[in-house]
């Protein structure tokens, strides 16, 4: 199912060379809200990525509000649109969100287990976060 | 209706020579199997345009590298039924996977007791001795068939390590028996698959074992790589290696490692090796694996037969399930003998002990011809074998 | 005169390739290097016709590969000037030969001291941990090279394990320094050179080394592969793995061994990988050792010192000798994040802890961006990285 | 330098085919003087062959008499004709000889060390067996 946030972000990205992609990501990366030290903890931490980063979730209203960050500018910047995507929606939703943009805007490739950027344990992690929360 | 006649060897380029003027009949496959083109062509393919060092690469030669080798972790996962391709390891080969076994679980063996049984391979047999365990073996028949009936296990038997299927007689040994009797005692089981991978479809939730080891060269693949699957119930015993890729974090007092499969295998692994033995599955089940079994069968039983009625030919072993070697000695005339002149006559067999000096003593043989067959080999192939004999004999009447 | 404008990468296929559009500059050289036509085609031809298992085998492609596996064997040994081909054992890599040093050695070293130094890669890390060694770091000065006066070596010292050219910075270390002093201790020496054998030329004699271990995949050879060679001096210790073709008799109480380097390559070996370090070092002969060293010195130093007269840039290690690796960061800028657009732009580096977390520590970051060089690199591929890294920067501007 | 022993096993096998070959080898193994039980020690015998193999050599009036025995056949008319060459000389010349018959007879890839026949082997323990009586 096609889903506005996503095909937004599609829009965004669309026809952009490599490194204009990047440069977006650099900025939507900036843009971030950093992720408070307290909770930059060993628990909130993920494995399996080169540059170090976090994810935690809380709640609001029954709605699931996620919080990461990354070391790395351009996972910030994917960690960023990954978060438009998935905030402010019911556990339920995130389970059966299809996460189509990502291979659209061409980082596919990231989502293989293999990837150093460990996008791929970051949306296990949020789906894990989210699977808590269902029952 | 499958095709039983159709000739597999047009794809293995080797099988087109001709040694001492005759075509190659190539019956040395427990030893090591020939390769397919399209196994060839996938390793050199491979060195060609995309070679990198996996894992954590984050350039593109080696994010497709790493997605190259984890697609062969899964499709040998798929391919002997395991849960998770986590459960499946790259190692050196068989020898390497059981001894990455032994020297992991040194600690519970030393001093205690392996239950193997009296066909095995050296290298199901050294590996469980380095670690400091005594060996005791489950008794068979005058076949030399186990008696899974017979099995004893005591406080202090820490593990049973068989294989599958004999490298010298070619039995197929009852594994699910036995790990049914093991899990009984809650005594781990390991299958040495070194010589039923390639013959036979093989399930390990089905086997029931712990671990599994087995080779690529002898199923069709690359040398120098081999598979040992570790059950998820055994995922965090003690690496037997150190070193790249299996840590979590290193200081000179102290390391973490990672979680199976990578906490398995230190070092830069044989990536090539890896995807060839990828190559060498998709070979094996686009022909299909049960129909590998009764293509083989038949050529097998055929030569087997002919082999017991023939006058002055002692053969070995003898049971229902059988696959891949056969082992006979011509009455009076040294093994050495009968190999020398088979290869002069364009046929590879091979010869001696087979690296199972137990199972000879058993025997009463100092070794054993062995003619071991593949996918590729016919009837034809055993007829050549049958007349080649028939000329070592004649040679020494 | 020799030619340092020769095109070397024309002999290597895969750096014919466009990544994103842009000829590939591939400078990951240090995880792994990329292969020339000749080894690729050595390799596939042995399976396409000569393929077979070694050793005691009967047959005529059995003869035609140990003779190539035992020549392979004999070019390593002249290769590092070894006394004799017995002293050079075929393993699976670098990572591999020193864990199968840290496991012969184990009753020696447990629970005492093996001495390294604060650059090692983790596979000079963990294999002496897992034998129970307690570790500690040779002193280096302010630029991370080691202070051999400064070696204190006690009597519960066992070992000395050092790298010859460390996989992060590029500094050759003192191997034959240390060597003199441990002789006087009578500690033995283990030389990583993992690092160096493709970059310089090595005598293990002139070393004065007891163990040198190096892997076939960063030196243009096949995936796998590695060799350890043993100085005679320690001919006798326990093999660390059991298995076929290193045993003299077996039975299930006693097992006898052979002598090396049989008695260290148990099971069947990467037969056609060790071929392909045969004809990677035949490759390189031809071209040259010294020329080799000489030609990629001129590059090496043209891209180090270019990267040093960049504004905003870190460059780690600096010393008389280096070769291979130059690491470094741009200011403010993640080092993945940096290797993400350089990928982009088709060069290909590695970054991360580059398996030296406590080198990493010591130089105060998570990680570094690192170009390594190799044979085929030109000062065109230095201006290429140069170019991306400026793009880097305006991209962060 | 050629040598009149050599020659003649040479012009006996000359232009035979492969099996004739083995033919011969066989008969002269059946006329090979079988080594005394009590010879056959571990001391006498050789590493490094598929078939068990021994070889010891007496001294008479300074030159070296060999005896040898293998269990294969093949092996034994090897070792035959081996005997042939190498007896009945000085430990001087036995160093000497170049045993260049093999070659030419079509054994030669029987001198590699990888052989199963351990032929190698053999006329490795002929020189030692020489070289101790040399000084
Ligand atoms: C200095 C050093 N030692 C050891 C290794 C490990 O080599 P391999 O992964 O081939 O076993 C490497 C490779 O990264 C290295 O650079
Ligand atoms: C039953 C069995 N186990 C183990 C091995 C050892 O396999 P590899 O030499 O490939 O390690 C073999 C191969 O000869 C075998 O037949």
């Amino acid at each position: 199912m096609r889903d506005a946030v996503q095909d937004e972000i599609i829009e965004q990205f669309g026809g952009l060379e490599w490194l204009d992609r990047y440069s977006l990501l650099i900025s939507f990366g900036r843009e971030l809200e950093p992720m408070d030290e307290k909770f930059r903890t060993e628990e909130n931490s993920i494995g399996g990525c080169q540059s170090k980063a976090w994810v935690r979730a809380y709640e609001v209203d029954g709605r699931l509000m996620f919080n990461a960050d990354s070391e790395a500018m351009i996972t910030r910047g994917i960690i960023s649109l990954l978060l438009k995507v998935v905030n402010n929606r019911s556990p339920r939703e995130i389970l059966d969100l299809d996460l189509y943009f990502l291979d659209e805007i061409g980082l596919k490739s990231n989502l293989s287990p293999a990837r150093a950027d460990g996008l791929a344990s970051i949306i296990r992690r949020i789906r894990e976060l989210a699977e808590g929360e269902v029952n | 209706m499958t095709d039983y006649s159709k000739d597999y060897s047009k794809d293995f380029p080797i099988l087109e020579k001709e040694i001492y003027g005759k075509r190659l009949v190539y019956l040395d496959n427990a030893a090591t199997s020939q390769k397919p083109d399209s196994v060839i062509r996938t390793l050199s393919e491979f060195y060609r345009s995309d070679n990198s060092n996996i894992h954590r690469g984050v350039h593109y030669l080696s994010e497709i590298s790493s997605e190259r080798y984890e697609k062969a972790r899964a499709k040998v996962s798929d391919f002997i039924g395991a849960d998770d391709p986590g459960e499946v390891t790259f190692t050196a080969g068989t020898t390497d996977s059981i001894n990455q076994v032994a020297c992991s679980l040194k600690p519970i063996l030393e001093g205690n007791e392996v239950l193997i049984s009296g066909v095995e391979h050296h290298s199901n047999i050294v590996p469980w001795q380095l670690a400091g365990a005594k060996l005791r073996a489950i008794p068979m028949d005058e076949d030399c068939n186990l008696l899974p009936d017979s099995i004893e296990i005591t406080d202090r038997t820490k593990m049973i390590a068989i294989s599958h299927a004999s490298n010298v007689l070619g039995s197929v040994n009852p594994v699910k028996e036995i790990t049914e009797i093991a899990k009984e005692h809650d005594v781990p089981v390991l299958v040495d698959a070194a010589q039923s991978i390639q013959h036979l479809p093989i399930d390990v939730r089905d086997i029931g074992c712990d671990f599994l080891a087995f080779s690529g060269h002898k199923m069709y693949a690359a040398t120098g790589v081999g598979v040992l699957y570790t059950s998820e119930r055994f995922s965090d015993i003690m690496p037997s290696r150190g070193g790249g890729g299996m840590i979590d974090r290193v200081t000179l007092e102290r390391t973490t490692y990672l979680k199976p499969p990578l906490r398995f295998e230190a070092g830069t692994p044989h990536i090539a090796g890896a995807i060839s033995i990828g190559a060498a599955i998709d070979y094996m089940q686009n022909i299909g694996m049960d129909h590998i079994r009764k293509r083989e069968h038949e050529v097998y039983s055929y030569a087997r037969e002919k082999l017991l009625g023939t006058d002055g030919v002692t053969v070995y072993g003898n049971t229902d399930l059988m696959c891949g070697s056969i082992s006979f000695n011509l009455d009076e005339i040294h093994h050495y003998d009968t190999g020398l002149i088979l290869d002069k006559l364009g046929i590879a067999v091979r010869t001696g002990h087979h690296c199972a000096q137990p199972l000879m003593r058993t025997l009463g043989t100092e070794g054993t011809v062995r003619a071991s067959f593949a996918l590729y080999n016919t009837k034809e192939d055993a007829d050549r074998l049958l007349e080649g004999m028939e000329k070592v004999r004649m040679m020494y009447a």
